[in-house]
């Protein structure tokens, strides 16, 4: 498997007839699927993918001054999950890979509780359990993100089958790389939720690489959507990088699935601009012209000229957003890195609802034990 | 009270949950229509539909996947695992996802499931119908792990196991599902998870033993009291959490230990007793803790009499260890 | 889901237009796909036919009459397996599910060694260790039969996948039901065949049921063929209780995997006559009316219609076949029933290729212990 | 003789087998081109090529599944599983599969492999990056199970498994991937499985430890020598079959036994190996065998190093045991 054979299959994903894209390269957006976004949601939605943006930044500069430990960011996919995640509706619920912050923060999560996330700090929603990037909101309707690949799957799956079981008019977006389509999880969750036609929406980020393995390696499918046919849920192919064609098919899915009509399989076809995550060095693997035309369709810069063309977003309210963001970010990490670690006594609750006499004893162990803040040593 | 088999008493606690709290939903595969290969499902669908006791396509991943995000949900998910020895596709999202998902979450989100399947050999299974694979379990923290002798337990044990908060492993002692038969309550009631049984007493040695080897070791200290030897029994029920209490309290008066398990010897869970005694009443002991139990082997098929731990293994151990100075 | 409605797809599923048939109703063969057999291989394969309906009885009443303890048969299936079995060439190999001693026996596994492993003899080619009609013979190419569902497909994959590597001329067959679609063994199995173009041909035997579970409950797609789309596997359908059906489409598989084409997915549509197995009731959940249309398609009748169009196998010789056959079996079996089991140390051989520490002093135990042939109870 | 880390013992061995055998194959996540997310494997897919070295679709199950068909086959396979954490959805195959072939065949097939994979915590590996799980391996009849600590071990105890007819999962103590150096002869030898070795010395105590935590026993040991208890430190190096000789020789020497492990106490390795004490020594014991390990929680990140059973919480161990009368 050559790289030139690999650019040659994204070279033609992107060309593809069945791929849905709104906007154009002049910036003009196709009636047949625009999704009729006002003014202020396309501001609103910019804005929050350069806040994405800055944050994943940001992160990569503490994790290489040593200041966190590992950060796993979304640079290039922000209009795939930005757009997928504002395509939800209020009652609707989030099944995360572990690349999703963005929706995280735009469906309520406090900035706050996920920069003590990635410190790992006393207030960090996991309680400093998990590795940065490992977190929940359940108040945001965010599930929990876990490191094993495609788990969540199948979980939204149950958990939209579920709400269906109930009657409730409620609809999982689940999201996961075109790696774990793999998995086996990606083959239950699929099965399962078309079987049952549970209310579930697949949002499958084909961002061309699984760390350094490449699409062709993990499957001889012409598309990732098409993997739909063996379950008998409708798969459809979306340019990830177009926030306005990202929504469109988001939206028509959860339409179907809140009409009953089951389950779809979204491929949003976007590319990993970055390392894998900042334990990565892509360059062992990948020849840096690959990102060349990626570049391109860089999501951002996207919106950026559509909203240039319309005139909705001007220069200076960019450098005033950017300014604002590193100003808050720079307030948010230090109250972070500033909060002490979880207490030594926390690490034994949770396992159980209550402790058992084991976890008595070993939590007295630990709290008799030279590193205990009583200790006198 | 009626007379009960232990395929019935779980039935009923089934019926009971179901009917008190439509958040029970039973799924798995042959659940259904059918009610289970061994019926213990029985006329469920009948009565709840099947929404609420659903057969599932053939993966045990899938049917914990989908139970992890029912009980996500809100849900209280019973699914059946047809043979403990296919629970191993689930095994991911049992390990990785059910028993850590209250602790990795700080405590927003708790993956309460009850996850039943039968257990154990000498019913002609061989390999694949006959393994008994608690300790696979209990060395996972977050999980509780339960295995009832009797229909009684079964019963108030399986309606305890859907109230607890935490996910629980049920495991159902497959040989004895008809031959141990008894008295149970009619209507809702439950044994305390985490409580052992002291099913018979002795002075010499203690015998700890569940599931459908009890009875073997009840059949060995009959024959052990032949010869004088009076060894106490003690019924775990609940594995993990053990109660602990229980078995430090007989040990210390018989000062003798034998464990008895079907699963193989080596990390099984008769070493976690072994080493839980010696850290609790090593000067009490008065022998060395034997552990009786199934062979580092396969389960076998045809010599599976020979592989288990049955009467004519424990008697022996029961008395070189009640005699040894 | 009614029962009417599975009826429907399976009135559906036969008279499909993209399901290969070859034998018409009226004894003719579809010259399209007809793959030629001459009378003697017609005549010969009939008869195996007929042994393995013969055997299947007969172990059934074994079973009943409690001289066994199980079995799990292939009545209605024997086209499906024996004519794909056939289409193998030598160097071939057959990686099976658990209803297929009819491919073992065809492929020159000894009817002796089959049915001692019925009786867990010490003669049983895998010592007793497994349950009935989980057996191996690597004489036969024939792999090992396993109850976990599924994971024989992979190991089918890797298998024929080394034979690639090592640059030989095998393929390797697997067989598996519709409920295995389900499993992860599927999907890892179809996808890295599809990857590594792994020479392998899928024999999926769409009977109906898993155990008590309809087709309808295990996949939402419309066909089990197509599931190999969503691994870039080309899928079929063929009637499968056509025997000339069946090798025309496992010849044109083999044939493709040989080249260099890579693997396919067959779909023998196929009908569940009996229960599951011994242990089953199939009358608590499958109305009997649900058999009749299978009863015409039965398989050994179509072929015996067929040869006694064409002349070629007289009653009598029909007559003298079942004969031979029961006393054949009745042979067989009283020898088997008079072997003794295996030796109680042979329960420690094999777990490792030579005996550790801790399986000596076992094997000391018990061969010290009260039920050792040395003891003197 | 070459200074080596671990990392660069273990590339040097599978380079070795891979020359001399063709049928050694390499395969996994990430294993090719870019040589395994902790480079183990760097440089083989530029000397064997992708038919060799195989970089795989994201699935343990479809890995191992089809390294038991390409061990069927004849060939060596060596997958690699990228994270022990990772091996669950591979488990269904390695137990009911890879474990009984040979048994369950009567002989006629093996699925003999090589499953290398990291273990163990301290590198802020949180949950998933950090577990150290033998005990789910070691209870399972037909698999060998080795955990070497330095280069030199690793590479002569990956030959040996290479060589070796039976399965074995090779664990690779991630934490002193780097960290542990030492001199390594050029070429091909073997380190015998099944050997332990006994790093230091002692008469007070025995300390058993494997793989990362071997230095932190190593640690205390000598820190309590500096207190006048000299601690045995045994490297079990092959953790099944267990090197039971060496264990039991020493403890009779010295009458005390503490076993480290970073793996959740309960059902741990640790508690078998109590047993088999107690089992064969019971009668040296003085004090009662201790086990310091990892907590009964799932893995936690900030706290690593207060969860994992470093020199600070092995040293009041020592002393304890080896002053308690
Ligand atoms: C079961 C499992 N195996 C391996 C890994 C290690 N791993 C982490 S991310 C990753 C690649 C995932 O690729 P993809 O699904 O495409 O998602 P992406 O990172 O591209 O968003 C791998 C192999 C894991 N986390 N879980
Ligand atoms: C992993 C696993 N789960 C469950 C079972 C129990 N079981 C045995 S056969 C069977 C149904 C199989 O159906 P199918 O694949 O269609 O094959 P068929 O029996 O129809 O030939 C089930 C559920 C099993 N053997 N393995
Ligand atoms: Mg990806
Ligand atoms: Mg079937």
């Amino acid at each position: 498997m050559t790289s030139a054979a690999h650019e040659s299959i994204y070279t033609a994903a992107l060309s593809d007839d069945d791929v849905v894209r709104v906007l154009g390269p002049d910036g003009s957006l196709d009636a047949r699927n625009d999704p009729g976004l006002s003014p202020e949601e396309v501001v609103h939605l910019y804005r929050h993918m350069v806040l994405t943006r800055l944050v994943d930044d940001r992160l990569v500069t503490l994790q290489r001054q040593g200041r966190i430990g590992f950060h796993i960011g979304s640079l290039g996919e922000e209009a795939a999950i930005i757009g997928s995640a504002y395509a939800l509706r209020k009652q609707d619920w989030l099944f995360p890979c572990y690349r999703e912050f963005g929706a995280a923060l735009l469906r309520g999560m406090q900035l706050e509780r996920y920069i003590d996330n990635m410190f790992g700090n006393a207030n960090d929603p996991v309680k400093g359990r998990q590795m940065p990037d490992h977190y929940t909101c359940k108040a945001a309707q965010f599930g929990s993100v876990s490191s094993p690949i495609g788990t969540q799957i199948t979980q939204a799956v149950g958990f939209a089958w579920a709400a269906k079981i109930q009657k409730r008019d409620l609809v999982a977006l689940t999201y996961f790389g075109e790696g774990a389509t793999s998995s086996n999880e990606f083959h239950n969750g699929l099965n399962f939720a078309g079987v049952f036609k549970a209310p579930t929406v697949f949002l499958c980020r084909n961002n061309g690489w699984a760390i350094s393995v490449p699409t062709e390696r993990q499957t001889a499918s012409r598309t990732f959507a098409e993997k739909g046919v063996a379950y008998g849920v409708p798969g459809v192919r979306v340019d990830g990088n177009d926030l306005f064609a990202v929504i469109a098919v988001t939206r028509d899915a959860i339409r179907r699935a809140s009409a009953g009509e089951g389950p779809t399989l979204i491929e949003a076809i976007t590319y990993r601009m970055g390392g894998h995550s900042t334990s990565d060095d892509p360059t062992r693997y990948r020849d840096k012209s690959l990102l060349d035309p990626w570049a391109d369709r860089d999501p951002l810069a996207r919106i950026k000229r559509y909203l240039d063309k319309q005139g909705w977003f001007t220069e200076a309210e960019e450098q005033k957003l950017r300014t604002e963001i590193d100003a808050r970010l720079r307030d948010v990490v230090e109250a972070a890195e500033k909060t002490p670690a979880p207490s030594l006594e926390s690490m034994f609750d949770d396992v159980y609802a209550s402790l058992p006499w084991h976890l008595r004893e070993q939590r007295a162990e630990v709290l008799a034990g030279p590193r205990a803040p009583s200790a006198h040593h | 009270m009626t007379q009960m088999n232990m395929v019935q008493a779980i039935n009923d606690a089934l019926r009971i949950a179901m009917r008190k709290d439509e958040r029970v939903v039973v799924m798995g595969e042959d659940v259904g229509k059918v009610g289970g290969v061994f019926r213990v499902t029985s006329g469920l669908y009948d009565e709840f539909g099947d929404a609420r006791v659903v057969d599932t396509p053939l993966s045990e991943g899938g049917i914990i996947g989908a139970a992890v995000g029912m009980a996500l949900y809100g849900m209280i998910p019973v699914p059946e695992i047809q043979f403990s020895d296919f629970i191993w596709p689930a095994y991911d999202q049992i390990v990785s996802e059910v028993a850590k998902y209250r602790y990795r979450s700080g405590g927003e989100y708790t993956s309460k499931m009850v996850i039943r399947t039968p257990v154990g050999g000498g019913i002609r299974g061989g390999h694949y119908h006959s393994q008994h694979p608690e300790a696979q379990f209990i060395h996972v923290a977050g999980l509780k792990v339960v295995c009832p002798s009797n229909p009684y337990d079964a019963k108030g044990m399986l309606l305890a196991s859907i109230a607890d908060p935490d996910p629980v492993l049920f495991f159902e002692p497959k040989r004895v599902y008809r031959a141990a038969k008894g008295d149970v309550p009619e209507g809702e009631y439950t044994v305390p998870l985490e409580s052992a049984a002291v099913v018979r007493e002795g002075r010499h040695v203690t015998v700890i033993a569940y599931g459908a080897m009890l009875y073997e070791a009840l059949d060995a200290a009959q024959k052990a009291a032949e010869q004088g030897i009076e060894a106490e029994v003690v019924d775990l029920r609940t594995l993990w959490p053990v109660d602990i209490e229980t078995i430090i309290a007989s040990v210390k008066r018989t000062g003798r230990l034998i464990i008895v398990h079907e699963a193989p010897k080596t990390c099984g869970f008769g070493s976690e007793l072994v080493s839980l005694v010696c850290e609790k009443a090593f000067y009490h002991l008065e022998a060395p803790p034997v552990r009786v139990t199934g062979y580092d082997t396969p389960f076998p098929y045809t010599l599976e009499m020979e592989y288990l731990p049955l009467s004519h293994r424990i008697l022996p151990a029961i008395l070189d260890t009640a005699r040894a100075v």
